[in-house]
């Protein structure tokens, strides 16, 4: 199953790329996407049942507005320390437990979390993150679970499990 | 020509680290810097002002183009300079398993 | 050699292959857009390199992965010069000038895919060959510090 | 555009004193890097995809390589006191330096100016490279049809030097001494 969701992918890829439909286009990009996925197949992940399930693209394009919308709240809120004459940073590293239970899920959000600008995740050990923040507001666990993981964990859930 | 001369200066920054450093690491990036410098310098004299890359797609039989010769050269030099580069770097691993130690007067001093 | 994080290891499994089909297309379409074979062939053994940082291996692994790479790497050089003298070759059954690097297949209309006489041939066996190359290079750097660490075991 | 270069060339030359003088061996070769990134960038202003495609991985793996071999063997620069004689060297290389860019600036007579090529080579292989070996990328044509024996040769040379890499890393038919 790997090997044939590969194989999907890397032909549009290569007619994406080759922006052609001619028959030696359409030749050669059954060729090497099927040694692409002879090598790399079995590294592949195996997302089958939930490939072709459309309602987890739609709650995807979803996500993507309020991926934004943090990113840009996050965004004014380094440039308001950065431009600040006092500093007003606390950098510190939490240890934040997910909800979520797949790793391709774990690793969205850690990827998410990244791309917010004030918080970095450092890496994944079984449940929890572990998150280089910018400023530690709080020690409560609770608190800043909520604060970093919670907007995107809801969405997340529908979109991978 | 300004432009040459900071591509010479390059040259000779990385030709001092070759001749006054003393660790073999240093050494070996003073030539790769070196090697760096020649690229760009054939890359240089093979520019046109306003020309273009030298592929000639429809449309722009006509056009300036950049000498495609120089070009290929460099292409060459680039993937041998790797080699050499990681060649350099075994020969470097393997004196510091027998002796310990990158510095190269030191080695002169423990060789015999 | 241990591997990296599980974001790194996902991320990787996503897109290993698709950098690789993209080496694959520099190469194919050398003679139409910037690339060829140095190019592609850089980019394949990137992909390479990239799953063995990510996934981690054992000595023995790595030392099978070699081997492979580097008999890759003897068979496009030998492509190579095969096609290179494909015209001396021919020319026994055929009747073609005995030069070597002559050009011995139809030239077609210059911009298509299957253009160049055997260019496109040639660029996929120095492919091979680089992409061999810098693999085998890079994983003779790790075995041999993969060695070190298990004598201090 | 020339503004631009010399920009960048300055970054360049400041990455590579950086690289040779830094204390910490790692830092000194990841400041290397910016040479290499920043010729990337210099080969597409002046307009050599082809180069900047195969810098940019090459420049890559090399730094892979070479943080794999600092991270093996030892982070530290060399401390120890200069010797006398290292003055005499100096002395002479600065000497040779003066004497390169002398030797440099009188040769600049006979180059023309930059952005100015004379394509007395050039015009040869633009006007009949696509007619003569059938591709239009012209650095492909050149590279695999008009100068086939050179890369010929280069490739043979990258088979020596991966042949002595492994030669001279591999230790295990050494092992059962």
């Amino acid at each position: 199953m790997k090997y044939i969701i590969l194989f999907i992918i890397g032909f549009i890829f290569f007619l994406g790329l080759a922006g052609s439909f001619d028959t030696p286009y359409l030749i050669a990009g059954f060729i090497l996407s099927f040694l692409t996925s002879l090598i790399f197949g079995r590294y592949f992940l195996a997302v089958w049942p939930k490939v072709i399930n459309p309602i987890r693209y739609f709650w995807f394009l979803i996500y993507i507005p309020v991926f934004l919308w943090e990113c840009f709240k996050a965004n004014l809120d380094v440039a308001y320390r950065v431009l600040h004459p006092g500093l007003p940073i606390k950098p510190g590293i939490v240890k934040v437990r997910t909800r979520l239970k797949t790793d391709i899920a774990k690793v969205f959000l850690a990827n998410s979390i990244t791309m917010t600008p004030g918080t970095l995740s450092i890496d994944i050990i079984d449940d929890y993150l572990y998150i280089h923040w910018i400023n530690v507001a709080s020690r409560d666990p609770a608190v800043y679970t909520k604060k970093i993981a919670g907007r995107f964990e809801k969405l997340l859930v529908r979109i991978f499990e | 020509m300004i432009v040459f001369i900071l591509c010479v200066l390059l040259f000779l920054v990385g030709l001092y680290g070759v001749l006054i450093k003393r660790n073999l690491i240093k050494i070996i990036i003073g030539l790769a810097i070196m090697e760096y410098s020649v690229n760009l310098f054939l890359i240089l004299v093979g520019y046109r002002d306003k020309g273009t890359s030298p592929i000639v797609t429809k449309g722009l039989e006509n056009a300036l183009f950049v000498d495609p010769l120089p070009q290929a050269m460099v292409l060459t030099a680039i993937v041998i300079g790797v080699a050499t580069t990681a060649l350099l770097l075994g020969i470097a691993v393997m004196i510091y398993k027998k002796y310990g130690t990158f510095n190269i007067r030191k080695i002169n001093e423990l060789k015999g | 050699m241990k591997g990296m994080t599980i974001i790194v290891k996902k991320v990787t499994q996503i897109i290993a292959g698709v950098i690789f089909l993209y080496g694959l297309y520099i190469t194919i379409q050398g003679h139409l857009s910037p690339g060829g074979g140095f190019a592609g062939g850089t980019i394949i053994a990137g992909s390479f390199i990239l799953l063995v940082l990510a996934f981690g291996n054992d000595v023995l692994g790595l030392v099978k992965k070699e081997i492979r790479s580097s008999f890759i790497e003897a068979l496009g050089i030998f492509l190579f010069i095969l096609t290179a003298s494909g015209a001396i070759i021919l020319s026994f059954y055929l009747n073609y000038d005995k030069i070597f690097f002559k050009n011995f297949l139809t030239k077609g209309v210059p911009g298509e895919i299957v253009s160049a006489g055997f260019i496109p041939l040639l660029n996929i066996f120095i492919g091979m060959e680089v992409a061999a190359a810098l693999f085998t290079l890079f994983l003779a750097f790790v075995i041999k510090s993969e060695e070190k660490e298990e004598k201090k075991k | 555009m020339e503004i631009l270069l010399i920009v960048l060339f300055i970054l360049m030359i400041a990455g590579a004193i950086y690289a040779l003088e830094a204390k910490d061996l790692l830092s000194a070769v990841v400041s290397y890097g910016i040479v290499g990134f920043g010729l990337v960038i210099c080969f597409l202003l002046l307009q050599a995809p082809d180069l900047a495609i195969v810098q940019i991985v090459v420049e890559t793996i090399t730094l892979i390589i070479m943080i794999a071999v600092v991270l093996n063997t030892t982070r530290e620069e060399i401390k120890d006191k200069v010797p006398q004689s290292m003055i005499v060297y100096a002395v002479l290389g600065l000497i040779f330096m003066f004497g390169f860019i002398y030797f440099f600036i009188l040769s600049l007579n006979g180059l023309s100016e930059f952005g100015k090529h004379a394509t007395r080579m050039a015009t040869e292989y633009i006007q009949g490279g696509v007619k003569g070996s059938g591709s239009i990328n012209l650095v492909t044509g050149v590279v695999l049809d008009y100068r086939g024996y050179d890369t010929l040769g280069e490739i043979t040379i990258l088979f020596t030097a991966v042949i002595g890499v492994l030669t001279v890393l591999r230790s295990r038919g050494r092992k059962k001494e």
